[in-house]
């Protein structure tokens, strides 16, 4: 178990940052985000061409970059502390992995998703906790689907979805492009501006069919993305705690920096001692990822890990005062993508709900 | 004046003004003259100089009668700050003036205040006013200012002389909306919405007649000001579940699927607290009736802002896959806020505003530590030095 | 509903407090906790005698004060403020509680309870919360006691038990003298120092059947005295806060009061805050009794109260540093007290759920 | 020196004094002699002048071979505080004399720094040394010291120049606690035991040649004791549930009938964060362990106190009735402190220390503030004035 961050990692994460930090202001995120194209996906093609981001835990053999989930946590670290709109999490997370769960993998689609070329996404409600029933809305009869999933992260960015869907002989994955008659991809009024949800409906539907344990897929999918979220929610809390001791360190009020008030360091004390917990969580579930640990590790750090994103965003927005109550100060979109995240993947009651069997705390009667 | 007489007389006058054949506004002019629209104000100025309790007799025979009423939600800041603050400081010409107007509602009133650099530490406000002549030139700009754009007057807090210390060097003055100069603009808050404005003047010349209270003895002018708008805060009786617990109690009634234990504890915790405040707020409604108003205002407002907030946050956590939609991004500029309104989303974030709003929790947890504990205050480092050598 | 105290209430309170402060000093009830005589029976007199506190809510048919429970209310306020260690709760709450809704009630043994000539406890674990089942425990058959009953408050200075007792035609209510030997009292080491509570074991003890619905006498105790219990804890918190602001602005570090700083203050204000909110509650409470709104005033102000009491109690520990830690201060009587008190007639988390359906917020599932 | 060298050395050692035949203390004191006690310590005290991790190699070796070791839990004061401030600041001298028996635990070592008006502001310790001839005169009293009635030796803080600001007025000696007018008194705790003592200093001789570093740079030299205690907290590595959690979770495991949906959640709760806190120590060695220490210590000591706390508050719940019992009053002076030990009262009012010793919370929280994230220190009105001027 290595908690660290390896120099590989330091090395992505660098790449990372800086093409975020030229591309990803919040000025320009603000007004891309009121437009009906809220996912940048010129970033996104920029992302995964120069630097791989689109199929990092894919495996060399399949075209990807082979290397773990520890880096897609390491990109999804930087991606929250910039929430930068980007398909990372549905695309590159939970339909590649969907994908890579099935047998054999559709080697042509993961190399076409991680390239960036096309965008995917997994047909299931965000909402959606990992170890919950194999979904139902969608049928597939007659070689068609039909259905409707409300809900999906990344759904008006893609070109593919991923969906799981019920025959007559069970569960079953699909491929299945957007651009047919069938398939209405219908943007919701998501929270979370920088994570714009859609409701997707198929009526008739063409698909392929994927082979394999679909439910194995699907499952894996979700496990993977829980687990991978935290480090997302890492980097949303670290950027509200950064963003909000220098902004105490440089505003002043009664002739003091504010940051010098002792209540308010004491906050951000105890916020500081937060999220170097919720960074061993985090770190613990990408490395645990595909071994015998990754549903304790997942659950724990996606408690913990959204609990404290959504402190760190709230105390974010109080302690600017003012200012963080305007829509022109980024701070909001962090509180809202902290709130969002929270739920996404289940909320962090679910997650102790589903962790209490596993570590032998079972629940009353 | 007590109660019998002043029933007597509200009948009298219902007995000339019929609400069902007055206009409304001539109805209320002539309230207001017969001295019936805050008995507690002097007479000739809608007053009787009676008691302020009294006030609800006066309401309930109106009401009774089907009058209309000054739609006091739309007109607060003109009744609940700048009225007061015009009749303790205000020039005999000033309250003859600007009273009958503001209680009728045909003049609403705005309050610039809080600036960028000037929000918890109101006293360091920096808009200039520079004496020319008879009149003052204003240049500065104010913020979450609410009903600026449809006001047409303002209380206006300034600073005069910034080479003296912060607190002696500020005057107060009544400024003119349509004057050339102010600017209003909306500002955009993080639900969508501007119910607030940032106002800019810009060499806006007022006149020395409009000022209220000596020059340097603004902040003096402004304590009397906001001493008002706490006294108005926890004000009407709520019933029980009438607060934010309620949206949130009937989504967990109407939506059994969502339940869960946890969530059902953290509910019914919420509940517990939420009704508790509500009787904190009857009991020191009983101790202002009894005339012992306890320090426990201030300490509420704390409890509503947090409360408001965590049972927003858990709603959404309720919701679930809802909780991830939001209603309306579109920005408005709505006439009046309701905390409780819209959806489950645009209360999460309004909420947040609690805290902030009318006093930071921060600033009313040190007013509660330094006036009501009687913890010693921590040294200022800012009463003394002039204003334009403080660090900002 | 009045929230407020009433000049009689308070002319209550003042004769209490004054009696308090000359009899019940911490120092003096620190060395008595350590004696094998842990109540103090002499204190216990005097207020019975000359304040009456042993029978406020007795009607004055049945030689009573006549008053309410509001005043029972204000009594147990000052005795949380001080920690006195008196059976008040045993004997002038619970037992009498009961024994005035028998029917007839005895009118003998209430006067005597009154008067503080005997000491009167009922045998219940000080654990149960109102609504519980009734106890199966002590078995009432050949016109005899036997059972044992755990952690009963106050019984180690009863002379006379109210027992509740299952016989063949189901739940009895009875009054046993502890003076036999058929009954044994057996101290238990208490966590709080200066509530002691004791087992009891009736081994065919003689006892006097009461008349009436014993189910409802029971229920009725349980049900006022938890109601009532939220002012004791209200005075718990009170000293603890007031004791806490007194020390904070004499004791000094780094030059200064460590009372003016900020994040002390600050939490300081929230307990202020929190106290508010418990006050208003539990006077609730104490108007409620007996009415319809009872038991929801009752699990409101208690659930609330002893959350709040716990929490005063330990920030006067900590905020007090080491002197707070040290057996000769104070603060760890309080502390006791109000851990104890928090399980004493249920939890709060044990009172959310009773009060849960009595607000309808229906349970899951 | 490298691993297999050390490694080596070790076998060669055992070899010459095998652990099966050898008696205790004269193992451990052939074991100082060899080098082998700590072996980044010097040659000739007890090292070898290598890597501090290197230890380890030394450990395992003796280990395996069933070696008797120091006591270290019992010693801690001496290994953890005392010697590296002697190793620092001390003569060769006092080097020779005292090292070789604070390690192999011939000698107890206690620490003589907190007194009653000197807590978290350590500086501003009272207890008067003056110089007599080659000797000093201290009197004074300290407070929570533990081993103090088993110790042989203290290091020990006094004032000795009370004119100057506090910081500069210190110095530092050891204190031979045989010496007269050293009085030890046990301090009983709220748990009831007396853990810690008071130690009292009447006109008690100290040597000047037992002085630690220089007169009045006393401060300086305690610096050096404290940041080798804070060294030693997080130190070894905890298994899964091995902290406060773990007999709470045994009693939800153990008591079917305590377990409730509400308390279900919160203890989960706990779990979750205890597991994180101890993932999070497991980091913080990683990162020693490549050479790049983080700042998150603090941080870590303050969630340890927090959730003991919060544990142990909620085993009481969960133990309802057996909750209002406690195991046993009797005043107590036990050698060494388990927090886990004994029953759930104990644990609750035990763990209400572990926020106020070895640095209270909110002194952590200032270091972390200002230390870790760089918010501005506030003004500090006690750094120079003399100490004698100062409030108290």
């Amino acid at each position: 178990m290595n908690l660290l961050y390896s120099d590989v990692e330091d090395q992505l994460r660098a790449s990372v940052a800086d093409l975020l930090a030229d591309r990803a202001q919040p000025a320009s995120i603000l007004a891309r985000c009121e437009t009906d194209k809220p996912h940048d996906l010129d970033l996104w093609r920029t992302l995964t061409a120069e630097l791989g981001a689109g199929s990092l835990h894919v495996p060399e053999s399949l075209g990807g970059q082979g290397a773990s989930a520890r880096e897609v946590a390491v990109v999804l670290e930087e991606l929250g502390r910039t929430v930068a709109p980007v398909p990372f999490l549905g695309s590159a997370v939970l339909a590649t992995t969907a994908l890579l769960g099935c047998e054999p993998a559709d080697g042509e689609l993961l190399g076409a998703l991680g390239s960036g070329r096309t965008v995917g996404a997994l047909a299931v409600s965000l909402a959606t906790a990992p170890g919950s029933a194999f979904p139902s809305t969608v049928e597939y009869t007659d070689g068609v689907l039909r259905g409707r999933v409300r809900s999906v992260a990344d759904a008006a960015a893609a070109d593919v979805l991923v969906v799981p869907a019920v025959g007559v002989d069970g569960p079953t994955l699909h491929t299945v492009r957007v651009d047919q008659a069938q398939v209405t991809v219908t943007p919701a009024v998501s929270l979370d501006l920088t994570r714009p949800i859609a409701d997707v409906t198929f009526d008739g539907a063409a698909s392929t069919r994927l082979t394999g344990d679909p439910e194995s897929a699907l499952d894996g999918a979700l496990w993977t993305a829980a687990a991978l979220l935290a480090s997302e929610q890492v980097g949303v809390a670290d950027w509200c705690l950064t963003t909000t001791v220098a902004y105490l360190k440089d505003r002043h009020q009664f002739g003091r920096p504010v940051g010098s008030f002792q209540a308010l360091k004491h906050r951000l004390a105890d916020l500081f001692g937060e999220l170097a917990l919720a960074r061993a969580a985090a770190r613990n579930a990408a490395d645990a990822v595909g071994g015998p640990e990754e549903r304790v590790a997942a659950l724990l750090a996606n408690s913990l890990c959204s609990t404290v994103a959504v402190h760190a965003a709230e105390e974010c927005v109080q302690l600017h005062g003012g200012i963080g109550m305007t829509w022109e100060h980024p701070a909001h979109l962090y509180l809202k993508r902290a709130k969002a995240d929270q739920i996404a993947l289940g909320t962090p009651g679910q997650h102790r709900r589903l962790l209490a069997p596993l570590v032998d705390l079972p629940a009353p009667r | 004046m007590n109660a019998e007489t002043l029933r007597e007389r509200t009948r009298e006058f219902l007995d000339r003004n019929d609400p069902a054949t007055t206009d409304r506004l001539e109805f209320l002019r002539a309230r207001f003259d017969a001295g019936l629209a805050w008995v507690h104000f002097p007479e000739g100025l809608g007053g009787l100089g009676a008691e302020r309790e009294l006030q609800n007799v006066v309401d309930q025979e109106l009401a009774a009668a089907g009058a209309p009423d000054n739609d006091p939600r739309r007109i607060g800041i003109g009744l609940g700050m700048a009225a007061p603050t015009i009749l303790a400081f205000g020039t005999d010409e000033q309250k003859h003036r600007f009273l009958r107007p503001l209680w009728t509602g045909e003049e609403v009133w705005c309050q610039l205040f809080s600036e960028p650099g000037a929000g918890s530490d109101l006293a360091a406000v920096g808009t200039r006013a520079v004496r020319d002549g008879d009149d003052w030139l204003v240049t500065g700009q104010k913020v979450w200012t609410s009903s600026a754009h449809s006001a047409r007057w303002a209380i206006l807090l300034t600073r005069t002389d910034p080479d003296v210390p912060k607190h002696a060097g500020m005057s107060y003055f009544v400024l003119d909306m349509t004057a050339p100069g102010v600017e209003v603009r909306p500002l955009r808050q993080i639900t969508g919405e501007a119910e607030f404005n940032e106002v800019f003047m810009t060499d806006t010349r007022i006149p020395d007649t409009d000022r209220l209270g000596e020059v340097g003895d603004g902040w003096r002018v402004a304590q009397t000001t906001l001493m008002n708008e706490r006294v108005a805060i926890g004000g009407r009786p709520v019933p029980r579940e009438g607060g934010m617990i309620g949206p949130v109690a009937r989504a967990w009634r109407d939506r059994p699927e969502v339940r869960t234990p946890e969530l059902h504890d953290r509910l019914v915790d919420l509940w517990v607290q939420s009704e508790a405040l509500r009787l904190a707020g009857v009991r020191l409604r009983q101790q202002l009736a009894v005339g012992h108003p306890g320090p426990e205002g201030s300490a509420m407002k704390l409890a509503f802002a947090r409360l408001n907030q965590e049972l927003t946050g858990l709603e959404l956590e309720m919701l679930g896959e809802d909780g991830l939609r939001y209603d309306d991004w579109t920005m408005r500029r709505p006439d009046l806020v309701d905390f409780l309104g819209r959806e489950a989303g645009y209360r999460y974030l309004r909420a947040k505003g609690n805290s902030i709003e009318g006093g930071t929790s921060e600033v009313l947890r040190n007013i509660i530590a330094e006036r009501v504990l009687g913890l010693p205050a921590e040294a200022r480092v800012d009463t003394k030095v002039p204003w334009k050598d403080l660090p900002r």
